[in-house]
C-alpha cells in the first residue's frame, strides 16, 4: 500500500486551487522506516508526504483544535480516522466545509514488529466513511470480532485479572499523553483536571489512575474508534485499547450492535436508547 | 408460448369433466401449455383437517413438491376448495420451516421441498397473468346480449392474506373477464356468499337455502345465467336447483356455467365443445340471448333537489 | 469555614424508640464543621423550629441539617424555618432517620444508630457543599392561543376571555362552529344545536378581549410555558373583509358549482361562498381550486358585482407572529370512512349513508329541507335501517376503542326520523346500548317506547339490492336467528377518529399524541386537560370521542387552567435546575439530544474575550428544564451542574460515611 | 465467579483479595443511590409500612436515576462503600420521561466494565423500584446486603484513601 503520489498531486492541486490553508500527513522518519505527522504550509514541502502501511497515527487528532474554525485544512484518513472524524463533525467540533477529506481504504498498517498490526487485523471498516476523494478500491465492511485479549481476560479468575489491572493503573504515570493524542478528546477543559474530580482523585496512585483511566473510557465508550493513537503515545506502553475494546464489545453485543462513528449524526451508543435495550441486569 | 403446472384437482376428472375440457381448449387459443403434475393427490379438501393436522399439510405438500419438479414458475389449480388448501398450506409451511421439515420428512421420497411456486387459481392466472387484452384479442364470437352474474363462491378470494386477489368482500375480476368477452355482468351482491359446499352430501336442507339465496339475487339481478369458477359451486348451483324451485316455488332456470365455457364460446368453439348435456339446467335457452341488443335501463324520475344535488359543474 | 448545625428529632417515639437519638447527637458534635447539635422531642412543631431559627442567628450557622423525618415529608417546613431566619432556604439538608432508619431496623438499636449516625454525616458532607438558590421566575405573557373553533375552542376562548385575558383564536375554515354547526337537535334534550350554538359564536366575533382569525393555521411554535411565540398563516380569502359588508350578491352571481363539504356533499355551493347562513364571520371567501378567475384567469363576475369593490384576486397568503403564553388545542374530530365494508355496497349503493350526511338531511337549514330522502331516488323513505359501530369496536377493518357517541345519536336519529316522518320506521342495528350520562338512558328508552324504533342486537353480515330496496341482512342475538329488513335508506354510525392532521400539528406544537393521532394528556386521570409540555392544553375531541357537554366542560377546564398559569406576572419554578458553564462547554451538544423537555438550545459567544472569531456552547433555558440532571451525567467535561444535586454535594455525600 | 463465592463460608474472604479475610463482626456498607420520584418514595413506603430490612444501606437522593454519573459508583468503590445499589423508575414510568432508558445503558457498560477490572459483578447492582413497591425495596435492598455479604469486604484500590 502507497498513496504517496496520488496525495502529493492532490496536495499540490488543493494548494494550487487555494482550496486550503494547510495540510497534514506523513513524513518519513529520518532514523528508520516509521514516519511521523506532517504538517504543512508551504506547498514546496509537498514532496515529502509519504502514506505506506506504515502511517500509522489517526491524523483527525489535528484537527483538535478550533484550527478548522479559521482554516481550511487537507486532510488524509484511513478507515478508523474517517470514523473518529465523523464523529469530530457530528459533535460540531470541525466545519465539514473546511476540511478536505483525502480517504484512503487502508489494506491495514504495521507495527514496530512490522507484522500487521492488531486493531487493523480485526478492523471492521478500512474504507472512509466520509472523504471527499477516495484513494484505493474499498473493500467494504467486515465482520465483527470480539478482541482476543479481551477474550483472553475473561478466561482469568476475578483475582488474578483484578491483580492484572492494578499493575497496568499502578505503571500509569497520570502524563495524559493519552488524552491528548486521542482524536476525541477534545474538550475546553478535561472534567480530571477540574478541581471536583482533582479534589479526590489528583494523587498519581493507582486508585487515581483507575478513576482516570476507567472516566477516560466511559467517556469514550461508544465513540472510541480503536485507532490505537493512545497505545502510541504512552510512555509506559500501558494496554490502554481493553478499557475501550470491553467498552466497545459490551455496546456491540447489547445495543443494536452499535460502532462508532460508522454513520453521519450518530453520537456514540449513551446518546440514544431504545426500548428493547437489555433489562434483565436489573433487580 | 408459456408453460403452466396443472392441478386439476379430483372433481374435474369426474362432476367437472366440462370445466377440464374447456380449460385446455381456452388454454391452446391462450397459447399455454399445460403441464398436469404426474401422479398428483387428493388435497385433502374439507375431511383431511378434520382428522389430523398433519394430514392435512402432508397431503397438498406433497402435490406442491412433485409440481416443484415440474420447474414452472406458475401453478394453476382449476378447483377453488384444492386452491384454497394449496395455498393455504404453502403460507403455513412457509411461515413455519422447523414444522415444514417436519411434514416433508414424512414424503421424503417425493423430493425436498423448497417453496418456490407460485400458486394461482385459474381465475387468478388469466386474469393476472395473461390479462384482460390478449384475452379480448381471441374472441372471436362475442357474447354481446348475455347477462351473466359472476358467482365466486367463498374460497377463490378468501382469506384475503392467503389469496393475495381481488377484493374478499366484491371481487370483479370475474366480471371484467366477462365483460371482455362481450357479455354484460350484472351487478350481483352474492358473489362471495357460501353455497354450502360442505353440506352438499350430508345435510342438503342448508345447501338448499343458502344456494337458494344466492340464485333469488342472481335472478333479481337480471342475469340470464351464473357463471362460476368452482366445480362445487357449479354443482350445487346446478344439481340442486330443481329441488330448490321445488322447496321454494320459485322458477329460476338459470344455467350455471363455467367461465371457460363462455370463454371456449368466445373463442369461437362449438357448442358441443362445451359438453352443455351434463349440466341439469339446460343451458341453451341463455345462450339464445347471445346477439340481442340489451336496451338502456329506463330512468327513475327524480325530485329536482336530487336533480340539484346530481347537476355538473356548469 | 463552613458551620453546621444539627438538629436530631425524637418523633416522639418513633425514632428516639430505636435510634438513640443523645448518642448521636454525641457524635455529631465531634465533627469539626458542627457547632451546634440539638435534640428535640418534635423539630416540626413550632418550638420545635424556633430552636432552629434561634441556633441558626446565635451560631452564625452556614448550613443546617435536620435529622428527622423523609425530606419529602417536611423539607418545605424547614427550608420555611431557615428563611424565616433570615438564611437561605437551600442551606438545609435534611437527614432521613426515620423512614430509612428507625422504622426500618426496630429489632437492631445499635444498626439503627449507627446508620442515624451515618446518614447525618452524609447531610453534614452535603450541606458544605450547598450553594444559596434563589426561587427562579419566568416572565408570563399573558395571551392565550385557542387552536380550532368548534364548540370546544369557542367554550375555553370565552371562558378565558372573560376573564380578561386576550384570546387569538385560529380557525382552519372560512367561519367558527366546527362540527356543532353541521348537527340538527342535540341529545339527550333535542334542543336545536344551531340555537344554542350561534349565540357562543356572535359572543366570540363581538367579545373585546378575542382576536378571531379564520381561514387560517397555526404553522410554528418556538418558546416554552409563558412565552411562546407563534407563527399563523392566513390563507388568502380574495374578500377584504374590512370593507366586505357580506350582503351575499356575490355568492349568488358565482357560476362556478361545487359539492357543499357543509353539507356533507349532499348538494353545492358557490366558488365563492360562507360555509353556512349563520357563519361567523358572515364574510365570503373565494374556493382557489375551483374558482375559474384564479384557474383559467376569465369569469371576475363577482368582482364586477361587488359593490364595495371588495374582491382582490391579487390577494396571497399572509404569515403573522402572535407572543403568547399558553396554548389549548381544540382540533374536534373526523368522521371514519366505511369503504372497507364491501359487504354493504358503500360506495356502490347511493342509499347508504352516514349518520351526519343524515344529520344534514334532516336539519331543517339542510340540502333538503328538514326531510331526508333517498339520493338514489329523492324519494322519501319509509323504512330507515341504521348500522352502529361502523368503524368503532372493530379490529378487523376499523380501530379498537368506542366512538362513545355514536349510541346516543343513533337514538335522536331515530326519534328525529319520527318527526321528520312519521309513517317511518327506524331498525338499529347495535352491539351494546352505551348510555352512560345524565339523561342519555332515558333518552334511549324514549327512541324505543315513543318512536317504536326496532333495536336489533347483533352485526349487518350483508346488503343486497332487490328493486329499489335494500336488503339488510343481520343476526339478531336476541332470538338468535338470522334476520332481514328491506330498507329504503341505511345510514351508517361511522366513527370518530382523530383529525388527520394531528400527528403533524403535534410535531410542530412539541405534544405527544397516541397509535389512532389523539393528542396524549399528561396522566389519563389526574392530568386530563395538560398535555406532558407545559403550557399546553387540550379540549374536547382532539384528546379522545367526547360528547359536547364532555368538551365544553373540558374546554372550561382548560381555560380555569390558563388562568391560573396567567394569575401572576411571573411564574415561580424551583430552583434546583442545570446551568452551563460556557469555559467548560465545548460544544458538542450531547445535552442538547439527551435533554427530554428541548429545555437545551446552542449560542454562540466570542471564542476568546474581544475575539471576532465565534464558538457554539449550550445554553440551559431556565423555564423550560425540570431539573432531571440527564445532561449533567452526559456533560464529559463537566460544563454542567444540577443546582441542589451538584456532583461535590454528592460526592461528599459518599465520602462522609 | 460464582464457585468462588461459594467456597465462602464460616471466615469471610475478599473475591477480589483472596489472601484477606474479614476482621470479626465485618458488616459491609452499601451505598444506595436511588431516583427521588419512585425509588426514594418507595423506600419511604417501606419505612411508613414498617417492613423491615438489613442496615446496611446508606441513602443517597438524586432527581433522576440519569442523574448517576458512572464515577459516583467508582468513586463510591473506591472510598467507602463494599458495595453500591442504584434504583429508578421502571422503564415508561420515568418522572423525566426516559431518563431512565440513557441511565440503563450506562449501567449496563459500568457494571460490565468493572467486573472486568476486576470488581465482583455483584458489587455493583440496578434495581427499578416504584413508589408504590415498599415491600420490593426491602427485597432488593437484603437481596442486594446479603450478596456482598459472600463477597467479603472490598480493598482494592482503597490502600491510600486520599
Amino acid at each position: 500500500m502507497d498513496y504517496s503520489k496520488q496525495i502529493q498531486e492532490i496536495a499540490s492541486k488543493l494548494f494550487a486551487e487555494n482550496k486550503i490553508d494547510y495540510f497534514v500527513g506523513y513524513k518519513q522518519n529520518s532514523f528508520d522506516d516509521s514516519q511521523v505527522p506532517f504538517l504543512i504550509t508551504d506547498p514546496a514541502e509537498i514532496p515529502k508526504l509519504v502514506f505506506t502501511d506504515r502511517s500509522v497515527f489517526n491524523l483527525a487528532n489535528y484537527l483538535k483544535p478550533d484550527h478548522t474554525k479559521r482554516k481550511r485544512v487537507g486532510l488524509v484518513v484511513k478507515g478508523c480516522d474517517s470514523r473518529a472524524l465523523n464523529l469530530l463533525l457530528t459533535e460540531g467540533q470541525v466545519k465539514r466545509e473546511n476540511v478536505y477529506i483525502i480517504g484512503v481504504c487502508c489494506e491495514g498498517v504495521l507495527n514496530d514488529k512490522r507484522e500487521k498490526a492488531q486493531n487493523c487485523v480485526e478492523c471492521v471498516m478500512p474504507d472512509p466513511v466520509v472523504y471527499d476523494e477516495m484513494l484505493g478500491t474499498p473493500s467494504g465492511k467486515k465482520k465483527y470480532t470480539v478482541n482476543v485479549d479481551i477474550k483472553e481476560l475473561a478466561k482469568m479468575a476475578l483475582n488474578e485479572r483484578a491483580d492484572y489491572f492494578e499493575s497496568i493503573f499502578e505503571n500509569c504515570i497520570r502524563c495524559n499523553a493519552c488524552r491528548h493524542s486521542c482524536p476525541l478528546c477534545y474538550c475546553a477543559k478535561c472534567c480530571l483536571d477540574q478541581e471536583t474530580s482533582t479534589l479526590y482523585h489528583g494523587a498519581n496512585t493507582s486508585s487515581g489512575a483507575m478513576h482516570a483511566l476507567m472516566t477516560w473510557s466511559l467517556h469514550l465508550a461508544g465513540r472510541c474508534v480503536d485507532c490505537r493513537n493512545c497505545e502510541k503515545a504512552c510512555p509506559s506502553h500501558l494496554p490502554l485499547h481493553l478499557l475501550h475494546k470491553q467498552n466497545e464489545n459490551v455496546i456491540y453485543e447489547n445495543f443494536q450492535q452499535h460502532l462508532a462513528g460508522m454513520e453521519k449524526d450518530d453520537r456514540g451508543a449513551f446518546y440514544k436508547y431504545s426500548l428493547s435495550d437489555p433489562d434483565d441486569f436489573i433487580l | 408460448m408459456n408453460k403452466l403446472t396443472y392441478f386439476p384437482g379430483c372433481s374435474a376428472h369426474g362432476t367437472s369433466e366440462e370445466f377440464d375440457h374447456t380449460l385446455k381448449l381456452v388454454m391452446k387459443t391462450l397459447d399455454v401449455q399445460m403441464e398436469e403434475i404426474p401422479d398428483w393427490n387428493c388435497c385433502g379438501a374439507t375431511s383431511a383437517h378434520v382428522m389430523t393436522e398433519n394430514l392435512a399439510l402432508a397431503l397438498p405438500m406433497r402435490n406442491l413438491v412433485l409440481a416443484e419438479r415440474l420447474e414452472n414458475k406458475t401453478m394453476g389449480i382449476a378447483c377453488a376448495s384444492c386452491y384454497s388448501r394449496m395455498k393455504g398450506t404453502k403460507k403455513h409451511l412457509d411461515e413455519n420451516p422447523e414444522l415444514a421439515r417436519k411434514i416433508n420428512s414424512t414424503i421424503i421420497d417425493e423430493g425436498k421441498y423448497k417453496g418456490t411456486i407460485d400458486i394461482k387459481s385459474m381465475l387468478q392466472y388469466c386474469y393476472e397473468e395473461i390479462g384482460l387484452e390478449a384475452i379480448k384479442s381471441k374472441v372471436t364470437k362475442p357474447l354481446t346480449g348475455l347477462k351473466v352474474a359472476c358467482y365466486y363462491g367463498c374460497l377463490l378470494t378468501r382469506p384475503k392474506d392467503v389469496t393475495l386477489f381481488d377484493s374478499p368482500e366484491y371481487p370483479m375480476s370475474m366480471d371484467l373477464l366477462m365483460e371482455a368477452l362481450g357479455a354484460k355482468a350484472m351487478e350481483f351482491d352474492y358473489k362471495t356468499e357460501c353455497c354450502g359446499a360442505s353440506f352438499s352430501i350430508s345435510d342438503t336442507e342448508i345447501v338448499e337455502s343458502l344456494s337458494g339465496k344466492i340464485l333469488e339475487v342472481a335472478k333479481e339481478s337480471g342475469a340470464h345465467l351464473i357463471v362460476v369458477a368452482c366445480p362445487l359451486c357449479q354443482s350445487n348451483l346446478d344439481m340442486r336447483q330443481p329441488d330448490i324451485e321445488k322447496h321454494t316455488g320459485k322458477k329460476f332456470d338459470l344455467p350455471v356455467m363455467y367461465f371457460t365455457q363462455l370463454m371456449a364460446l368466445a373463442f369461437g368453439y362449438p357448442e358441443k365443445e362445451l359438453k352443455l348435456p351434463k349440466h341439469i339446467v339446460p343451458v341453451e335457452a341463455a345462450l339464445k340471448h347471445i346477439g340481442e341488443a340489451i336496451p338502456e335501463p329506463e330512468k327513475v324520475k327524480k325530485t329536482p333537489k336530487a336533480v340539484e344535488a346530481e347537476s355538473e359543474v356548469e | 469555614m463552613a458551620r453546621v448545625g444539627v438538629f436530631v428529632c425524637y418523633c416522639g417515639a418513633n425514632i428516639a424508640g430505636v435510634v438513640d437519638v443523645p448518642a448521636v447527637v454525641q457524635e455529631a458534635k465531634k465533627i469539626k464543621e458542627v457547632k451546634i447539635a440539638i435534640e428535640y422531642k418534635y423539630m416540626c412543631s413550632d418550638p420545635g423550629q424556633q430552636m432552629i431559627r434561634d441556633a441558626i442567628v446565635q451560631n452564625r450557622l452556614t448550613s443546617v441539617v435536620v435529622a428527622a423525618c423523609s425530606p419529602r415529608m417536611h423539607e418545605k417546613t424547614f427550608r420555611k424555618a431557615l428563611s424565616d431566619a433570615g438564611m437561605n432556604p437551600y442551606m438545609l439538608e435534611v437527614a432521613n432517620i426515620r423512614e430509612h432508619s428507625s422504622w426500618v431496623h426496630q429489632k437492631d438499636k445499635k444498626a439503627a444508630t449507627d446508620k442515624a449516625i451515618d446518614l447525618i454525616r452524609m447531610a453534614i458532607g452535603k450541606s458544605i457543599a450547598n450553594e444559596q438558590l434563589h426561587e427562579i421566575s419566568v416572565p408570563v405573557t399573558k395571551r392565550a392561543l385557542v387552536i380550532g373553533g368548534g364548540i370546544a375552542g369557542i367554550q375555553a376562548a370565552l371562558d378565558i376571555a372573560d376573564a380578561r385575558i386576550p384570546v387569538t383564536l385560529v380557525e382552519k375554515s372560512p367561519s367558527i362552529g366546527g362540527r356543532m354547526a353541521q348537527l340538527d337537535e342535540t341529545f339527550p334534550t333535542l334542543d336545536c344545536s344551531q340555537c344554542i350554538l350561534t349565540p357562543k359564536m356572535v359572543d366570540v366575533a363581538s367579545h373585546p378581549y378575542i382576536e378571531l382569525i379564520p381561514y387560517s393555521e397555526v404553522i410554528e411554535l418556538d418558546g416554552y410555558v409563558g412565552n411562546y411565540k407563534a407563527k399563523i398563516k392566513k390563507k388568502a380569502s380574495y374578500v377584504d373583509f374590512s370593507t366586505c359588508t357580506g350582503c351575499g350578491t356575490c355568492t349568488q352571481k358565482c357560476p362556478v358549482k361545487v359539492p357543499n363539504e357543509f353539507n356533507m356533499n349532499l348538494d353545492k355551493r358557490k366558488a365563492i361562498y360562507t360555509p353556512f347562513p349563520q357563519a361567523v364571520p358572515n364574510k365570503p371567501v373565494i374556493d382557489a381550486e375551483h374558482c375559474t378567475m384564479l384557474l383559467k384567469g376569465k369569469c371576475g363576475i363577482c368582482a364586477k358585482f361587488c359593490e364595495k369593490g371588495s374582491i382582490n384576486f391579487k390577494m396571497v397568503d399572509e404569515v403573522i407572529e402572535r407572543e403568547i403564553g399558553a396554548v389549548v388545542i381544540a382540533t374536534g374530530y373526523d368522521l371514519w370512512d366505511p369503504k372497507p365494508y364491501e359487504e354493504y355496497g358503500v360506495g356502490r349503493y347511493k342509499d347508504i349513508i352516514t349518520s351526519l350526511e343524515f344529520e344534514r338531511m334532516v336539519s331543517a337549514s339542510g340540502p333538503t329541507n328538514g326531510v331526508p330522502i333517498r339520493p338514489s331516488d329523492g324519494k322519501v323513505p319509509r323504512n330507515v335501517v341504521f348500522i352502529k359501530c361502523i368503524g368503532s369496536r372493530d379490529e378487523a377493518k376499523g380501530i379498537e376503542y368506542c366512538s362513545k357517541i355514536c349510541c346516543m345519536y343513533t337514538a335522536k336519529h331515530a326519534i328525529l326520523l319520527h318527526h321528520k316522518v312519521h309513517d317511518s320506521h327506524a331498525y338499529i342495528f347495535y352491539m351494546d346500548i352505551r348510555a352512560a350520562g345524565k339523561g342519555y338512558e332515558e333518552f334511549v328508552k324514549r327512541a324505543q317506547v315513543e318512536t317504536a324504533a326496532t333495536y336489533l342486537r347483533g352485526r349487518v353480515s350483508k346488503i343486497y339490492k332487490k328493486g329499489d330496496k335494500l336488503m339488510v341482512r343481520g343476526e339478531d342475538a336476541q332470538i338468535g336467528q338470522v334476520v332481514e329488513v328491506e330498507a329504503d335508506l341505511v345510514v351508517l354510525a361511522t366513527a370518530i377518529t382523530a383529525p388527520k392532521d394531528n400527528p403533524a400539528l403535534a410535531r410542530l406544537l412539541g405534544v405527544s399524541y397516541d397509535k389512532y393521532g389523539y393528542l396524549s394528556e399528561a396522566h389519563p386521570k389526574l392530568r386530563p386537560v395538560e398535555t406532558a409540555k407545559a403550557g399546553i392544553f387540550l379540549a374536547g375531541c382532539t384528546q379522545a370521542p367526547k360528547d359536547i357537554p364532555d368538551t365544553v366542560a373540558q374546554a372550561s377546564a382548560c381555560a380555569a387552567k390558563v388562568c391560573g398559569l396567567f394569575s401572576g406576572d411571573t411564574m415561580k419554578k424551583d430552583p434546583m435546575i442545570s446551568t452551563i458553564n460556557n469555559e467548560f462547554c465545548s460544544g458538542c451538544q450531547n445535552c442538547v439530544k439527551v435533554c427530554p423537555y428541548q429545555a437545551i438550545v446552542t449560542e454562540e459567544i466570542p471564542l476568546g474575550p474581544g475575539s471576532k472569531e465565534m464558538r457554539i456552547v449550550a445554553k440551559i433555558n431556565e423555564g423550560v428544564c425540570q431539573g432531571c440532571g440527564s445532561c449533567v451525567a452526559v456533560c464529559r467535561s463537566m460544563a454542567i451542574s444540577l443546582a441542589g444535586f451538584t456532583d461535590p454535594q454528592i460526592i461528599n455525600e459518599i465520602v462522609a460515611i | 465467579m460464582e464457585t468462588e463465592v461459594k467456597e465462602v463460608k464460616e471466615k469471610i474472604v475478599s473475591v477480589e483479595n483472596p489472601g484477606i479475610t474479614a476482621p470479626n463482626g465485618w458488616q459491609p456498607v452499601i451505598i444506595g443511590i436511588l431516583c427521588n420520584w419512585c425509588s426514594y418514595a418507595g423506600s419511604d413506603l417501606t419505612g411508613t409500612s414498617r417492613i423491615q430490612y438489613p442496615p446496611n444501606i446508606r441513602i443517597i437522593r438524586v432527581p433522576c436515576s440519569s442523574r448517576v454519573d458512572p464515577w459516583f459508583i467508582i468513586k463510591s468503590l473506591q472510598t467507602t462503600a463494599d458495595g453500591v445499589l442504584i434504583s429508578g423508575c421502571h422503564p415508561g414510568d420515568c418522572h423525566y420521561i426516559s431518563g431512565n432508558y440513557y441511565a440503563r445503558r450506562r449501567f449496563l457498560v459500568t457494571k460490565k466494565l468493572l467486573n472486568f477490572v476486576g470488581y465482583h459483578e455483584n458489587r455493583v447492582q440496578f434495581s427499578w423500584v416504584s413508589a408504590a413497591e415498599g415491600p420490593k425495596f426491602a427485597k432488593v435492598v437484603a437481596k442486594v446486603t446479603e450478596d456482598i455479604k459472600k463477597l467479603g469486604p472490598l480493598y482494592r484500590y482503597k490502600k491510600e484513601n486520599f
